[in-house]
C-alpha cells in the first residue's frame, strides 16, 4: 500500500469526526430552536459533553457480558469508518474495492450484531428489548436497502463505487431512480437509529440500547450513531448524486458539499417525524418497500437495455 | 422486437388483457380494442414490405414471418374492417361487449399470423387460433343453443378439412424436410400430390366452397358484426388467400389448379342461385360470400394472384359493409327478413345511400369496386379457358341478380312506416367501407392498377375494354330485369336452392352418418360377436362342467373315497414329520429374523445426533469402498 | 497458502462442526454445528475453484449454492424447532424422539 | 520472482494463517463457551474469517457476501437461541452435552480421514487463470451455464419460505380473517402497517 494512502486514513477519520461534530451541532441547534432556547456557540459545541463522558466513571450492572458489551459499543463507529473507506473523494479513495457496494452492505449488516450486542451485554431488560427491536427493524429495512443499492449497481454494471460515479455523467442517478434514493435515505436513518427509527433507543425503554451505557462506552455509541448517519449521507452522494460532479470547484469539494447537504437533510428530518413501531415498519418494509424497490430495479434495467448500444 | 412478430403480438396482448379485464371494462372495451387495432394498423403501414425473418421454434423448423405486397394489402384490409366493426359493434351488440371486443382482437392476431406466415407451421398455428376464435365469436350470445350448435357445425366442418393442412405439412416434411412455402412447389411424387390435395381441402373448406358451403349458412347465427369480419374480410377470405399464396404448389401438381378453378366457378354459379333463392338478408349475403369467394378460388386456379387479391379486397369492403347494414337493420327495423325490410332504405336515407352503394357494387355495376375486380378475374380466366370465362360471366350475372333482388326490396317506394331514428355513430364508421366499395375498382384498372401490380409483385391480366363493357352491360341489364321482374325470377328458383342445395343434409349423409353408423356398427360388432362368443364359451364351459360332474359323481367318487383313506394315512405320517421337523426349522428362522430385526431397530433411535454419527460412519465406509475399488 | 493447507482448514472446520452436531443437546446448538460444517465446505469449494479450475464458474456457483443451503437449513431448522417446541415444549434433541422405531 | 512478490506472498501467508487460526479457533469456541451470545458470535467471527480467506482467494464478491449472509444469520440465530435455551447467558453453568467422547472420536476420525485425503491425494494441476472480473464470471455463470441450478435453488427457497411459515406460525389466515375470510380489518395481534 503506498504511503500516501496510509496517510489518508487519519485524514478521513478527522473528516468523519468533523462531520459528526457538524451533525451534533445542527441537531442541537434544531433542538434548541424547538425548545425556544437561545442559540449560543457553547450550546452547539459537543466538547463539553465529550469531556463529561470521558471523565465520567463507568457504571455497571450486576452480571454484564463486558466483552460483548464493549464490542457492541465500539462497533458502530468502526462500521461507519469502514463504510466511509469505500467512498471516493474525487479521485481519492482509501480502499478501492471492486465490490464497494456490497462492502457497504456488509458493514451495515455488522450493525445487526453490534447493536444487538450492545443491548445484550448490559444484562438489562430494557437494553435487551432495545436490541430485539433493532433486529426486528433490521429485518424490515435490510431487503429494501439491498434492492435500493442494486439499482445504481445495475445502472453502472459494476459494484465498484467509482464506476457508479463514472456511469452517471451529467444525469445523476437520482433522476432515474428516485424511489431507490428515498428508500436508501430511509434505510440509512433506520440503521442509524435515527429519527422515526429510534425505537430501539426509545425513551419508552429509558434509552433502550443506550440505557445502561456510561462514560466512554456511551460516548462511542453516541458518536457511532452520528458517524453512521454521516457515512450513509456520504455514500448516497456517489450512488445517486453524481459523486464529485459539479461546476468550478474540485471534485472532492463537491463530494463534501453534497454530503453536508444530505446530512443536514437527515438531521432536519430527524426531529420532524414521530417514532415508528418496528412491527408496523416491518409490514411497510415487506409489503410496500420491497415491491417498490424491485420495480425500481426493473425500471433501471429497462433504461439500461433501452440505452444499450 | 422486429415488426412481423410485433404485428401478431400487439393485438394478441391487447386481446388477452381485455379477456382478463373484460367483464370490468365492458363498456369501454370496444373503444380500447379499436385503439389497439388502430395501433396495429399503424405498425403495419409503418412496416411496409419486409424480408422474411426466421424465429426459432422447433429445431430446424423456425417460424418464418414476413410481409410482402399481398399480405400487406390484405392485412390493411382486415385491420380497417376490424376497426369499423369495433366502432359499430356497440350499437348492434348489447351483451358481453368486452368478450366480443377481446376475441375480435385475438381473431385479428390469428389472421395477421396467417397472413404473415411463410411456412406451414406458423400458418397452422394462426389457422387453428383463427378457427377457435371464430367458434367463440359465433357462439357469442349467452344462452343461444342454436348459435352454439351452429358454431360447432362451422368449427367441425372446417376443422375436419383442416386436417388436410396437417397432411400437407407431413407430406412436405417427408418430401423436402422443410415447411417453407417456397419449398412446396419443389416437391415431387406422392408428397406433392398429397400436399396439394391437403391444402386444397383446407382452403376450400375455409372459403366455404362446394360441397361444404353449408357451414357458412349456419354461421349466420352469430352476431352481425362478427359476420362482417369473419365472413367477408377475414376467415373465409383466408381460404382464398391460402390458395392465392400457394398457387405455385397447385400449378406444380398439374391437376389441383384446374380442380380449384372449376370448384370456384361451380361454387360461384351454384351459390349465386342459392343466394337468389334466399328470403333472409343474412343468408343471402352468406351465399353471396361463398359465391364471390368462388371468383377468388377461380383466380387462384388460373394463376391470377393479383386479380384474386384485388377481388378479395374489394369483396371484403363491400360485404363487411352489407353485413353491418344487415345488423343495423336487424337492430333498428327488428328483422333481417327481406319482406320486413321493404322500403328500409327510405326510412333512414343516410343508411339507404350506403346500402345502395354496397348493393350496386355487389351487382358489379360500373364503375364500382366489384365491377373492376371481377373483370380482372374474368380476364385471367379467359387467358386460361373460354369455358371458365363463360361460367364466370354467368356467375357475374347471378350476383347482379341477387344484389338487384335486395335492392328492389329496400328501395321500394315507402307506403307507411315512419322514418327510423338511426344515430350517426351507428352508420358513420361504415362510410370508409362504402368508399372502398365504390372506388376499389381502381386497384384493377389503369395507372393505379399498375402501381398495385408493383406492390403485389404479380401481373394483373390485361382487362380488355370489351370485357368491361360486356360485364357492365350485363350487370345493368340484370339489375333492370330484377327491378321490374324480380318476384318472378325469385319464384322460379328451385326449392333446393332455398335450402342451400341440401348441402348440410348431404354432408350429414356423406360424412356424419357414415361415421356414426360405423361407430354403431363397431359397437354392435363388439356387443354381438365378441360378447356373444365370450358368453357362448362361458355357457359351453358350464355345460361341460355339469357333464363332468355327473361322471365324477358316478365313476370317480368310489376311486376317490378309496384314495382318501390312503391319503389320510399318509397325511398323518407327514404331519408328524412336519410338526417335528419342518416346523422347528421355520420357528428357528423366524426367531433369528426377529432378533436381527430388533438389532436393526436399535439404530433407529430417533436421536438426531446418532443419525448424524451413522451418516458419518456410512460416508466413511463409502469412501473406503471407493478407494478400495479404484 | 496452498490447496492442501486450505483443505486442511476446511477439514478442521468440518470435523469441529461434526463434533458439535454430535455432542450438543440443544437443537439450536446442533444447527450451529451444521453451519460450521457447511462453512468448511465453502472453504473447500472456493479453494478448489482457485487452485484447480479458476477459469470456470463452477466453484463460485457451488459457494453460492452452499450459502443458499445454509439459509434454507436455518429457516427450516428454526421452523421445525418452533413447531416441536410449540407442540411438546421440546428443546433438546434427546426429547425429540418421534422418529424412534 | 521479484522481491516485491516475495514480500506479498509472505504477507498473504501470514494473513492466511491468522485467518485460518481464527476460523478454526472460534469455530471450536462455539462449543466451549457457556454464554449463547458468545457461542453465536464466535461462530459469526469464524464466518467472517472464512470470508477473509475467500478475499485472499480473489473472491471479492463471495467473500463479502459470506460476511453479509452469515452475520445476518447469526444475529437471527441469537434470537432463537435465547428463546429456546434454558440458560442462554451461561449464568448457571450446566452441561448440555451427550455422547461427548464418542462425538469427539468420530470428529477426530473424520478430520484425520479428510486431512489425510487432502494431503495424500494427487490433486490435478491448475487449469487456466482467474478472469479479470471474478464477480462477472459468477454472474455470467448463474445467468448462463448454471442457470438451472439457481432456478432450482430459487424454487427451493420459495418452498422453504412457505413451509417454514406454515410450520412456525400458530395462526393461519382463518385466524386473521375469520372462517369466511371476510373479516375486515383482520384480527391481528398487533394492528397497523399496510394491507387488510
Amino acid at each position: 500500500m503506498p504511503v500516501s494512502e496510509l496517510l489518508l486514513a487519519p485524514l478521513a477519520l478527522a473528516l468523519l469526526a468533523g462531520f459528526v461534530v457538524v451533525s451534533y451541532g445542527a441537531d442541537r441547534a434544531l433542538a434548541a430552536r424547538a425548545a425556544g432556547r437561545e442559540l449560543t456557540a457553547a450550546g452547539l459545541s459537543p466538547w463539553p459533553d465529550v469531556a463529561r463522558l470521558l471523565l465520567q466513571r463507568r457504571r455497571t450492572t450486576t452480571a454484564p457480558d463486558a466483552l460483548l458489551w464493549r464490542v457492541g459499543g465500539a462497533g458502530p463507529l468502526v462500521a461507519a469508518a469502514l463504510m466511509l473507506a469505500v467512498v471516493p473523494f474525487g479521485d481519492t479513495v482509501i480502499a478501492d474495492l471492486p465490490v464497494g457496494i456490497v462492502w457497504f452492505n456488509a458493514m451495515d449488516v455488522l450493525l445487526w450484531a453490534f447493536i444487538w450486542l450492545a443491548g445484550w451485554g448490559a444484562a438489562s431488560a430494557t437494553a435487551l428489548i432495545g436490541g430485539y427491536r433493532y433486529l426486528a427493524q433490521a429485518l424490515a429495512y435490510e431487503l429494501p436497502l439491498m434492492f435500493a443499492l442494486t439499482a445504481p449497481a445495475v445502472a453502472a454494471a459494476s459494484l465498484d463505487v467509482r464506476e457508479v460515479v463514472a456511469a452517471q455523467g451529467d444525469r445523476w442517478h437520482v433522476v432515474e431512480m428516485p424511489i431507490a434514493f428515498a428508500v436508501f435515505l430511509l434505510c440509512v436513518a433506520a440503521f442509524s437509529l435515527w429519527g422515526p427509527f429510534r425505537a430501539p433507543a426509545g425513551s419508552d425503554l429509558a434509552g433502550g440500547v443506550f440505557a445502561e451505557t456510561s462514560g466512554v462506552d456511551r460516548l462511542l455509541l453516541l458518536a457511532g450513531r452520528h458517524a453512521l448517519v454521516v457515512a450513509g449521507a456520504a455514500f448516497a452522494v456517489p450512488l445517486f448524486l453524481g459523486g464529485g460532479a459539479g461546476p468550478l470547484l474540485p471534485d472532492w469539494t463537491w463530494q463534501l458539499l453534497k454530503t453536508l447537504a444530505v446530512l443536514l437533510l437527515l438531521v432536519v428530518v430527524r426531529r420532524r417525524l414521530p417514532v415508528l413501531r418496528p412491527e408496523r415498519f416491518a409490514e411497510v418494509g415487506w409489503v410496500l418497500l420491497v415491491p417498490l424497490t424491485l420495480l425500481q430495479v426493473l425500471v433501471t434495467s429497462l433504461i439500461v437495455l433501452a440505452e444499450a448500444p | 422486437m422486429s415488426a412481423p412478430l410485433l404485428l401478431v403480438l400487439l393485438p394478441a396482448a391487447a386481446g388477452l388483457a381485455l379477456v382478463l379485464l373484460g367483464p370490468r371494462l365492458d363498456r369501454s372495451a370496444p373503444a380500447l380494442a379499436a385503439a389497439a387495432t388502430a395501433a396495429t394498423l399503424g405498425v403495419l403501414l409503418g412496416t411496409g414490405r419486409t424480408p422474411e425473418i426466421a424465429y426459432p421454434f422447433l429445431r430446424g423448423l423456425p417460424w418464418r414471418l414476413g410481409t410482402d405486397g399481398l399480405s400487406l394489402v390484405l392485412g390493411v384490409t382486415v385491420c380497417v374492417v376490424t376497426l369499423c366493426v369495433l366502432l359499430v359493434a356497440p350499437s348492434q351488440v348489447a351483451d358481453r361487449r368486452g368478450r366480443l371486443a377481446s376475441f375480435l382482437l385475438l381473431f385479428l392476431s390469428a389472421v395477421l399470423l396467417t397472413l404473415l406466415s411463410r411456412d406451414l407451421l406458423s400458418l397452422l398455428v394462426g389457422w387453428e387460433l383463427m378457427g377457435a376464435a371464430s367458434y367463440v365469436l359465433i357462439a357469442h350470445e349467452p344462452g343461444n343453443r342454436r348459435a352454439v350448435d351452429s358454431a360447432t357445425t362451422a368449427l367441425l366442418t372446417t376443422r375436419a378439412l383442416d386436417l388436410g393442412l396437417y397432411a400437407a405439412a407431413g407430406a412436405a416434411l417427408a418430401g423436402a424436410a422443410t415447411l417453407g412455402f417456397d419449398g412446396l412447389p419443389g416437391l415431387s411424387g406422392w408428397p406433392l400430390h398429397l400436399a396439394a390435395l391437403g391444402v386444397l381441402a383446407a382452403a376450400l373448406g375455409k372459403a366455404a366452397q362446394l360441397p361444404v358451403s353449408f357451414w357458412l349458412s349456419r354461421a349466420m347465427d352469430g352476431p352481425s358484426p362478427v359476420s362482417a369480419l369473419l365472413h367477408s374480410a377475414a376467415m373465409v377470405a383466408m381460404g382464398g388467400y391460402l390458395l392465392l399464396r400457394l398457387a405455385p404448389l397447385l400449378a406444380a401438381s398439374g391437376w389441383a389448379d384446374d380442380a380449384a378453378a372449376w370448384t370456384g366457378a361451380l361454387t360461384a354459379i351454384a351459390l349465386g342461385v342459392v343466394a337468389l333463392a334466399q328470403s333472409d338478408l343474412k343468408q343471402l349475403l352468406a351465399a353471396s360470400t361463398a359465391s364471390q369467394l368462388g371468383f377468388v378460388v377461380l383466380a387462384a386456379g388460373v394463376g391470377g394472384t393479383a386479380a384474386g387479391g384485388v377481388h378479395l379486397v374489394a369483396h371484403a369492403s363491400v360485404k363487411s359493409l352489407l353485413f353491418l347494414l344487415a345488423g343495423l337493420w336487424l337492430h333498428t327495423v327488428g328483422t333481417k327478413d327481406l319482406d320486413g325490410l321493404r322500403a328500409a332504405a327510405w326510412r333512414a336515407p343516410a343508411v339507404g345511400v350506403l346500402a345502395a352503394v354496397g348493393l350496386l357494387s355487389l351487382a358489379g355495376l360500373p364503375p364500382l369496386a366489384l365491377w373492376g375486380s371481377k373483370d380482372a378475374v374474368l380476364a385471367a380466366a379467359l387467358e386460361h379457358s373460354p369455358l371458365l370465362y363463360a361460367a364466370g360471366l354467368l356467375a357475374a350475372g347471378l350476383s347482379a341478380a341477387y344484389a338487384g333482388k335486395v335492392l328492389a326490396v329496400v328501395l321500394t317506394r315507402p307506403t307507411g312506416p315512419a322514418p327510423l331514428d338511426v344515430p350517426w355513430t351507428s352508420w358513420a364508421p361504415l362510410v370508409p367501407l362504402a368508399a372502398g366499395a365504390a372506388a376499389l375498382s381502381l386497384l384493377a384498372l389503369g395507372a393505379t392498377g399498375r402501381r398495385f401490380e408493383e406492390l403485389l409483385g404479380a401481373p394483373l391480366p390485361l382487362v380488355e375494354p370489351f370485357g368491361l363493357l360486356v360485364s357492365g352491360a350485363l350487370a345493368a341489364t340484370v339489375l333492370a330485369a330484377m327491378w321490374w321482374r324480380g318476384e318472378q325470377v325469385t319464384a322460379a328458383m328451385p326449392a333446393a336452392a332455398r335450402q342451400w342445395l341440401h348441402l348440410e343434409s348431404a354432408g350429414h349423409a356423406v360424412a356424419v352418418r357414415p361415421v356414426r353408423a360405423l361407430s354403431y356398427a363397431l359397437a354392435a360388432f363388439d356387443d354381438r360377436v365378441l360378447d356373444h362368443a365370450v358368453m357362448a364359451a362361458a355357457a359351453s364351459t358350464g355345460r361341460l362342467a355339469r357333464t363332468l360332474a355327473g361322471a365324477d359323481d358316478r365313476l370317480l367318487d368310489h376311486a376317490v373315497e378309496g384314495a382318501a383313506a390312503g391319503t389320510v394315512r399318509t397325511a398323518r405320517a407327514s404331519g408328524r414329520w412336519d410338526v417335528e421337523g419342518v416346523d422347528g426349522v421355520v420357528t428357528a428362522v423366524a426367531a433369528a429374523t426377529r432378533r436381527l430385526g430388533a438389532q436393526a431397530r436399535r439404530t433407529q433411535t430417533g436421536q438426531l445426533h446418532q443419525y448424524y454419527g451413522q451418516a458419518a460412519a456410512l460416508l466413511a465406509a463409502a469412501t473406503l469402498l471407493l478407494l478400495l475399488v479404484r | 497458502m496452498s490447496l492442501e493447507a486450505l483443505l486442511v482448514v476446511a477439514a478442521a472446520l468440518i470435523a469441529i462442526g461434526l463434533y458439535g452436531a454430535l455432542s450438543q443437546q440443544s437443537i439450536v446448538m446442533l444447527m450451529m454445528g451444521l453451519e460450521l460444517m457447511l462453512n468448511g465446505v465453502i472453504v473447500a469449494a472456493a479453494s478448489f475453484w482457485y487452485y484447480v479450475a479458476p477459469s470456470r464458474p463452477d466453484g463460485q456457483v457451488l459457494v453460492l449454492v452452499v450459502i443458499s443451503v445454509m439459509t434454507i437449513e436455518m429457516a427450516m431448522g428454526f421452523a421445525v424447532q418452533t413447531a416441536i417446541f410449540r407442540a411438546g415444549d421440546v428443546e433438546l434433541t434427546d426429547e425429540a424422539t418421534e422418529l424412534s422405531g | 520472482m521479484t522481491p516485491d512478490d516475495v514480500t506479498a506472498e509472505a504477507v498473504t501467508t501470514v494473513v492466511f494463517v491468522l485467518l485460518a487460526l481464527v476460523a478454526v479457533g472460534f469455530g471450536f469456541l462455539v462449543f466451549r463457551v457457556d454464554s449463547m451470545a458468545r457461542a453465536t458470535f464466535a461462530l459469526a467471527v469464524s464466518f467472517v474469517a472464512v470470508g477473509g480467506i475467500l478475499l485472499l482467494l480473489d473472491l471479492d464478491y463471495l467473500g463479502v457476501v459470506v460476511v453479509v449472509m452469515m452475520v445476518m444469520e447469526m444475529a437471527i440465530m441469537a434470537v432463537f437461541m435465547i428463546a429456546y435455551m434454558m440458560n442462554p447467558a451461561g449464568l448457571m453453568p450446566m452441561s448440555m452435552y451427550h455422547d461427548k467422547a464418542r462425538a469427539m472420536s468420530v470428529a477426530v476420525g473424520t478430520f484425520v480421514v479428510l486431512a489425510g485425503g487432502a494431503l495424500l491425494v494427487d490433486w490435478p494441476e491448475r487449469q487456466g487463470a482467474p478472469p479479470a472480473d471474478v464477480t462477472e464470471q459468477v454472474g455470467l455463470g448463474i445467468m448462463g451455464s448454471h442457470m438451472l441450478v439457481m432456478m432450482g435453488i430459487g424454487a427451493v427457497i420459495l418452498t422453504t419460505i412457505v413451509s417454514a411459515l406454515v410450520l412456525a406460525s400458530a395462526r393461519s389466515r382463518y385466524d386473521r380473517l375469520g372462517d369466511d375470510l371476510k373479516t375486515r380489518p383482520a384480527r391481528d395481534p398487533i394492528r397497523g402497517g399496510v394491507g387488510p
